[in-house]
């Protein structure tokens, strides 16, 4: 197996690229950033290891990357948005040279100096080999560990009275200061301008108002329904710490249980939304 | 809970080939219903949005109804299947997030069940009814979050 | 096979036969009939003619009792308590108010959701094989009229058993014992049992009308699966000769008997000696002597 | 309960509005097609057709109709109920009727209305049917001792009738089943 | 600055009964916007529509709110009063006070608050609206006409007529339909045939009518005005194009036992057969599952006698696609087969009259093959059973309509005449027999009809006994009919030696798949539904589609052919036109925001959605987004709920207009 540096280098000189989105190590020692390169020379600075949490997919549809060529560094989950990005006609399969990261799962966060903690999103992950790429790179692997707290959560969640449910969510969104970085960080809220931003009519209260807050957090969830692939970049980006994972997976459940469905998993597989079969279930219809 | 007197506030987005002629052939039949529900006519379920059911309990509805074509009888075809799609994804997150079958209902409703539609209406009043007023969701109307 | 069994009045007195030849056959079947605790009557016609309320309580009691006792199937010979307590059954499950009154009387709650069986569920339930295994004797040539009256087939939506206008279950019961049943027209009227003892009148003139029927089709013998009916159409053809010198007696079995008959019991087991028309004449040329076949 | 029957109290109520609003029966599905008459065993025994016994209750003529013959000549065969293109339970209608005239005392065939008090009477009090005790109480109601006297002997000796009741042990539950029902 | 004026309809009673309209209009003026508000009789009148242009004049009104009946009443209407005044006719809203509410609710109190809410939300919607205009698109004139009975026939000879081409499709080999079956026809007693056949020939050689026998409607697409037919030409076996209808072949072929369909049953045929002699088209077809080549492979008997090699065991089904402006369903009824038990056989099917038991207890359409002329007994009437002239027949309607029990609950029509003509035709035929017809009521209300009802009683001393038929037995070589007569309210009983059962009209059983098809609705029994019971009896609900015949309720010949002939004119009026022009409800994309994700386009039922590439100045590409082709768009408005940024909007109904109006709740 190639390693990361030369690869980059060669599809760089190659022209097979215009530019390449990667990791690069950050001030602190157990962090990483993106960075993307233009030329060869550049591409030393990449590194990949359990500390890559960002999902890059979501640079891949910002305007100047656009029309281009782009190679990008990709772990399993991050080529379930890239997948999910060429279903919607978002980029072209031509237009994206895909690095594959053979993935070990990566840290959770990087508050704890070395932490060996397992970020969430890896403990069911089934594409630790990523399922469609042009080249292959490997990851180390430090054995991190973690448990799965949230699937706990949404348990209890379920098992609430919707009053309950319904207090929790309102503490919760109490705390969205609605600075959208949730989709900002979200590789597939690719909107040019999204509902939250029409203004004619108003659907969702820009200013924080609980009513605001709602509307907002069940647009986002519904909207990707059927779509999220589960990367928690919008958790793990949001200054308030809303639990908005849980809303995803649900979802992500519900898609899987109701229409045994999984995104971003294949690039010819029918969209959730935008098919039907006319045996869906209906027993919730009078 | 819910007083005595409560009268619930219900808004109904229905098609207008199916559920809406329905509802004329209800009144024109001189059937009889409980007034709380208010309709509002789209031309087909498929252009029903989750939206309009938030802006719904935005305006402080205590139930909303969904209504329209059997499978199969849509009169643009399929709109009534994406639709249900929609309503299965959307009423589950709705229910995750503590707005369950008190507040939600959806039905089929041909141009011929005049009797069904009074069937529905009468059922969903008197379950919101039972359910009493959404006072939750008055109570994020009209508080500001700490931010906000 | 265990099976809950409610006799019902008749097979305690007028129809002892029937009881005889159930318990007699079954137990060649293997067939365990656990009878209901302390049972008590139906309520019969008398009690739906004049009280609705009665009609239902009473059946249900017994209904109770056969849930307490664990039973999940209760077969119930005779048509006429069948009826009644299929059709209380029926009454409770779809009247909420009517289950509640009936529960403020006797005081417990009902659970009606026994399946009730009647006499020829009771065979069609152990299985055709089962009879045809066990027969001894092939009553070949045996022209016989198959005979359901009224209550077992109506209210059809309620016993949901047969086709109320053209039933065929009775008949393929009847030709496992290689019996031949006939085709006539007289199989669902009514015999006017519930006038025996009121209207004797009435009784014979619709018993002749039926009796006569089956004879003209060529039957040599009526088969019944209910006490009402053979009482009438036994018991009555005294009374019909009186009326018509030219009556002929027509032999009335109950299914029961005639399928003990085909596995070669001894008829004085059956209690065919209990019948009011000597039916000797046409089961003489089907001898008792069992043929044990190789 | 179908709309046109208004709320009442049921002694200013019609036959039709009681029966319907105590027993579930609404006369106004008969649309008198006459299958029930034409298919009745007992209709030649009758004077007023069954059918006809319905009108009368439609027409407001409860009288009449709770007076007719034709209600106790019913034999419960169901063969009218069963073939009513309009789901029109007639046999059961027939069954409301005798169980109203007994109510108000009118009952134009004693011996049938007797038949009954002494079937139901024997079960009563034993929890059981009782042949003999039957026959016996019915026949004195008629004063038609011989009736069926030929019978008699032969059933006793086939051992058919017994001269005691055989009795339940829980004769409390059935005496409270027949207080309880005997409401008014 | 809108200027928006409320009219409160009373309609008379309908409206004013319930909901207080003088409280209504003192209530709405107070709305923002709303500068007049007047409550009247009847806004639908002339006074009434001219009090509303006056109003717009007056107080120069740029919205209008009619609070009166459902749109589906009235909103074309008062849009065009609107628009006499100079507005834009999508600048009126309907607020339905009548069907939702004064005639759903009785209390005044809870009625007139509801009717304020409902005019308050409309109001709020109309804020919205903007001036809008149809839509122009252009129409196939050529007709599409599904079946070939009386019905199809008569649609296809008059658009034909009138100059325009027609496709008829036909399932069966030849048409005709059950017209061609009849022996005579009521009341006038001439011959089925006699009238039909000529029709039948006429469309044949008709140069605008393109005919299609044993074909079927395979799939429709489009829209009024330009729909896309596939048909599928089943496989008959017989090359049409070679074929001279000579008929060698029926008579040689060795198979001679198949029961004829158009004899229903009480005949046999071969199998490779024509329907009857005056099929039109007169090519035989071979019956696949009775042909002794298709089952054993051997005999190939009508190829050997063919002398135009004609005879083709390998053809298949062919598919065929056509344009069409206009479809005309005209697939008819079938009867009732009474022996056929339904799902709960407990409960359903009509054991006690022996159908299907007894060979001499037959229905409506056999006695008519008996009566008929080119029928299997040439018009003597002998019974099925032993070829016996009966000497009494009975006949007995009703048996399955008016019988929620069994059947349905709907009266058949037709039964009370037909079997009024056949018990004529059969004293006609057998002078010393008897004929009795069990009826409930005798329903002869068409031209001649009662009049001819009673030349059957008193001339021909038919008995009509009223009350139905509780059973049907045999009883020494006889039927015996237990009835009633409910006048005499005697029992009767009659020894019969026939038995002849008017069994209901239902629908085909395939009407709902046909439906569902062509997008029409259609009721419980599956007969089409129309728009509107009265006023447009012949129009179903989808634009472009019409009904004529049986198919949309138990029809008569005369009744058929006249909405045949209504329907080809509804056709016609179409055809009349150069473009259509439709409502310009249609979706419409603000491409300044459309991501090009075209959730949209997955959506959209009509592949009404195209994809746009935005260029610039120089050429090159800036984005890729969605755009509507508004010929194909039908405004269902499903992309619009779909679109996540709700970068397209179905004009009309669009976001704000929702918006404000649920705001307005």
């Amino acid at each position: 197996m190639a390693d990361l540096i030369s690869i980059v280098k060669g599809i760089l000189e190659s022209k097979k690229v215009d530019v390449v989105v990667g990791y690069t190590r950050a001030t602190s020692p157990n962090r990483t950033r993106p960075i993307v390169i233009r030329n060869a020379s550049e591409a030393d600075a990449l590194v990949i290891d359990s500390s890559c949490l960002n999902n890059l997919a979501t640079y891949l549809t910002r305007k100047e990357n656009k029309g281009g060529k782009v190679g990008i560094v990709a772990k399993g989950c991050d080529v379930k948005a890239i997948v999910q990005l060429i279903v919607e006609n978002q980029i072209k399969r031509e237009n994206v040279y895909i690095i594959g990261v053979k993935c070990n799962g990566v840290k959770k966060g990087f508050e704890v100096e070395d932490s060996k903690v397992l970020s969430e999103k890896c403990l069911n992950c089934n594409v630790k080999t990523p399922h469609l790429y042009d080249e292959l790179v490997e990851m180390g692997s430090d054995n991190l560990s973690g448990k799965d707290e949230k699937a706990e959560l949404i348990a209890k969640l379920e098992a609430m009275s919707p009053q309950e449910r319904f207090a929790f969510w309102e503490k919760e969104f109490e705390k969205c200061i609605r600075c959208y970085a949730c989709r900002q960080a979200c590789p597939l809220c690719y909107c040019e301008r999204c509902i939250a931003d029409k203004s004619m009519p108003r659907w969702v209260e820009t200013s924080a108002t609980k009513r605001g807050n709602f509307a907002w957090n069940i647009i986002r969830a519904f909207h990707l329904s059927g779509r999220c692939i589960g990367c928690n970049e919008c958790e793990r980006v949001c200054p308030a710490g809303i639990p908005l994972s849980l809303l995803n997976r649900k979802m992500a459940m519900v898609a899987k249980s109701e229409f045994g469905y999984e995104s971003g998993m294949s690039l010819d597989a029918p969209t959730l939304i935008g098919t039907y079969d006319v045996k869906d279930k209906e027993d919730f219809i009078k | 809970m819910g007083d005595n007197n409560f009268e619930p506030k219900i808004v109904a987005f229905v098609c207008n080939w199916c559920t809406y002629t329905g509802a004329d052939l209800a009144g024109t039949s001189r059937m009889k219903y409980q007034s709380n529900v208010r309709m509002i006519r789209l031309p087909c379920t498929g252009r029903i949005d989750p939206m309009f059911i938030v802006k719904a309990f935005e305006s402080g509805a205590d139930g909303v109804l969904v209504s329209g074509c059997h499978p199969g009888d849509c009169h643009y075809t399929a709109g009534n299947f994406h639709a249900r799609r929609r309503w299965i994804l959307f009423r589950q997150l709705l229910k995750f997030i503590g707005i369950d079958e008190s507040r939600l209902f959806f039905s089929w409703v041909s141009a011929s069940e005049g009797k069904k539609w009074v069937d529905v209406i009468n059922e969903v009043t008197d379950t919101v009814r039972k359910a009493g007023p959404f006072s939750d969701y008055h109570r994020i109307n009209k508080e500001y979050t700490l931010n906000g | 096979m265990d099976i809950g069994y409610y006799p019902g009045c008749s097979l305690t007195g007028t129809a002892k036969e029937y009881d005889q030849s159930i318990r007699r056959i079954f137990s060649e079947l293997g067939v365990n009939l656990i009878e209901v605790e302390d049972w008590s009557c139906c309520g019969a016609t008398s009690a739906h003619a004049t009280n609705h309320l009665l009609s239902l309580a009473l059946p249900l009691r017994n209904i109770n009792l056969a849930k307490r006792q664990g039973l999940k199937e209760l077969f119930i010979p005779c048509a006429a308590c069948y009826n009644r307590f299929v059709v209380a059954q029926y009454e409770v499950n779809r009247d909420a108010s009517v289950r509640k009154e009936i529960e403020n009387i006797l005081e417990e709650t009902i659970e009606a959701d026994i399946r009730i069986i009647n006499m020829i569920e009771m065979f069609e339930y152990i299985g055709k094989d089962a009879i045809t295994a066990r027969k001894r004797k092939d009553l070949k040539g045996f022209k016989v009229a198959a005979y359901y009256g009224c209550l077992l087939l109506r209210p059809p939506a309620v016993v949901k058993f047969d086709d109320p206008e053209q039933p065929s279950s009775m008949e393929e019961i009847i030709r496992l014992t290689g019996a031949e049943p006939i085709e006539w027209s007289f199989k669902t009227e009514c015999c006017g049992a519930s006038h025996s003892i009121t209207n004797t009148n009435i009784v014979v003139t619709l018993s002749k009308r039926i009796i006569d029927d089956a004879r003209e089709m060529g039957a040599e013998a009526i088969i019944v699966a209910c006490p009402m009916c053979h009482s009438n159409l036994d018991m009555r053809q005294r009374n019909i000769a009186k009326v018509d010198a030219q009556h002929r007696n027509m032999p009335v079995l109950y299914l029961s008997e005639l399928v003990g008959i085909s596995m070669g019991l001894d008829r004085e087991a059956l209690g065919l000696n209990l019948h009011f028309i000597d039916t000797e004449p046409v089961l003489s040329r089907f001898s008792t002597a069992i043929v044990t076949k190789e | 309960m179908s709309s046109h029957t208004a709320i009442k109290s049921k002694e200013n109520m019609t036959l039709a509005e009681e029966i319907e609003s105590l027993y579930g029966i609404d006369v106004w599905r008969c649309y008198q097609c006459g299958k029930c008459s034409a298919g009745c065993p007992v209709r030649v025994f009758m004077k007023v057709a069954p059918n006809k016994v319905v009108r009368l209750v439609q027409l407001g003529m409860d009288e009449e109709a709770l007076k007719s013959e034709t209600i106790w000549i019913c034999a419960g065969c169901l063969t009218c109920s069963t073939r009513c293109p309009q789901n029109f339970d007639i046999a059961k209608f027939m069954d409301v009727l005798k169980e109203i005239a007994i109510k108000r005392g009118i009952i134009t065939r004693k011996d049938a209305m007797n038949f009954h008090r002494a079937f139901l009477k024997q079960v009563e009090a034993n929890g059981k049917a009782f042949e003999f005790g039957l026959i016996r109480d019915y026949k004195l109601s008629t004063f038609n001792l011989f009736q069926d006297m030929d019978l008699a002997p032969e059933m006793f000796f086939k051992g058919k009738i017994k001269l005691f009741p055989h009795k339940i042990r829980n004769r409390e539950a059935i005496k409270k089943i027949f207080n309880r029902t005997n409401k008014e | 600055m809108m200027r928006i004026g409320v009219f409160v309809c009373h309609c008379g009673e309908n409206i004013g009964k319930t909901v207080d309209c003088p409280t209504v209009a003192k209530e709405v003026i107070k709305l923002p916007n709303v500068v007049y508000a007047i409550d009247y009789k009847y806004m639908c009148s002339d006074p009434g529509q001219n009090l509303i242009k006056q109003a717009i004049a007056e107080h120069k009104l740029n919205a209008v709110v009619v609070a009166s009946c459902s749109p589906h009443m009235h909103e074309k209407t008062f849009r065009k009063a609107v628009s006499a005044a100079g507005l834009n006719p999508y600048m009126c809203e309907i607020a339905n006070i009548r069907e939702q509410c004064s005639w759903v609710h009785d209390n005044v109190e809870e009625a007139t608050k509801k009717a304020i809410d409902l005019i308050r939300m409309t109001v709020e919607r109309v804020k919205f609206n903007f001036p809008l205009s149809e839509i122009k698109v252009p129409i196939t004139k050529k007709a599409l006409v599904i079946g070939g009975g009386i019905a199809g026939i008569q649609a296809a000879l008059d658009i034909a007529g009138a100059g325009y081409k027609v496709i008829l499709v036909e399932k069966e080999p030849s048409i005709g339909g059950h017209m061609s079956q009849l022996s005579e026809t009521f009341p006038t007693l001439d011959c089925s045939q006699c009238i039909l056949t000529p029709r039948m020939v006429e469309v044949y050689q008709h140069p605008n009518i393109k005919l299609y026998t044993y074909s079927e409607v395979e799939s429709v697409d489009g829209f009024i005005g330009n729909f896309k037919v596939t048909i599928r030409k089943k496989a008959r076996y017989v090359k049409e194009d070679l074929c001279t209808g000579c008929g060698l072949c029926t008579q040689k072929c060795p198979i001679k036992r198949a029961p004829s369909e158009f004899d229903e049953g009480l005949s046999n045929r071969p199998a490779i057969y024509v329907p009857f002699p005056q099929a039109v088209p007169n090519i035989p077809v071979i019956d696949r599952t009775v042909c002794t080549y298709f089952k054993t492979g051997k005999c190939q008997m009508c190829k050997k006698v063919c002398g135009r090699d004609a005879i083709d065991f390998e053809q298949k089904d062919t598919l065929i696609t056509e344009d069409v402006g206009a479809i005309i369903v005209a697939t008819g009824y079938k009867l009732y087969k009474i022996d056929k038990k339904g799902p709960d056989s407990a409960v359903k099917g009509y054991g006690e009259y022996g159908y299907g038991k007894y060979k001499d207890v037959i229905d409506g359409l056999q006695f008519e093959r008996l009566a008929s002329a080119s029928g299997p007994t040439a018009g003597e009437i002998l019974r099925p059973s032993d070829r016996k002239q009966p000497k009494k027949v009975v006949f007995i309607q009703c048996v399955g309509s008016r019988d929620p029990s069994k059947g349905f609950e709907y009266c058949s029509k037709i039964c009370c005449m037909y079997t009024a003509k056949h018990a004529m035709l059969y004293k006609h035929k057998v002078h010393d027999g008897e004929a009795y017809v069990f009826y409930m009521d005798i329903r002869a209300g068409g031209k001649g009809y009662e009049e001819f009802v009673r030349r059957a009683i008193e001339e021909d001393h038919v008995k009509y006994i009223r009350g139905r038929v509780s059973k049907v037995y045999e009883k020494k070589g006889k039927l015996i009919v237990k009835g009633e007569d409910t006048l005499a309210g005697v029992p009767v009983e009659i020894e019969a030696d026939m038995v002849v059962l008017a069994t209901a009209i239902v629908a085909q059983p395939e009407a709902a798949k046909l439906a569902q098809t062509l997008g029409i609705p259609y009721d419980k029994y599956g007969f089409y539904a129309e728009v509107h019971p009265k006023l447009r009896p012949v129009e179903s609900s989808s634009g472009g589609i019409f009904l004529a015949g049986a198919c949309q309720a138990p029809r008569d010949i005369p009744e058929s052919v006249a909405m045949a002939s209504a329907a080809a004119s509804k056709a016609l009026i179409l055809f009349g036109n150069e473009n259509l022009e439709r409502e310009p409800i249609v979706a419409k994309v603000n491409e300044s925001t459309c991501v090009g994700c075209f959730y949209c386009k997955k959506v959209c039922a009509y592949n009404a959605i195209e994809i746009k590439e935005l260029k610039d100045k120089k050429g090159n590409l800036i984005k890729v987004v969605a755009s509507v082709n508004t010929g194909l768009c039908q405004g269902c408005g499903t992309c619009n709920a779909t679109c996540p940024s709700k970068s397209i909007e179905l004009i009309g109904f669009n976001d704000e207009q929702i918006f404000y109006q649920i705001k307005a709740l």
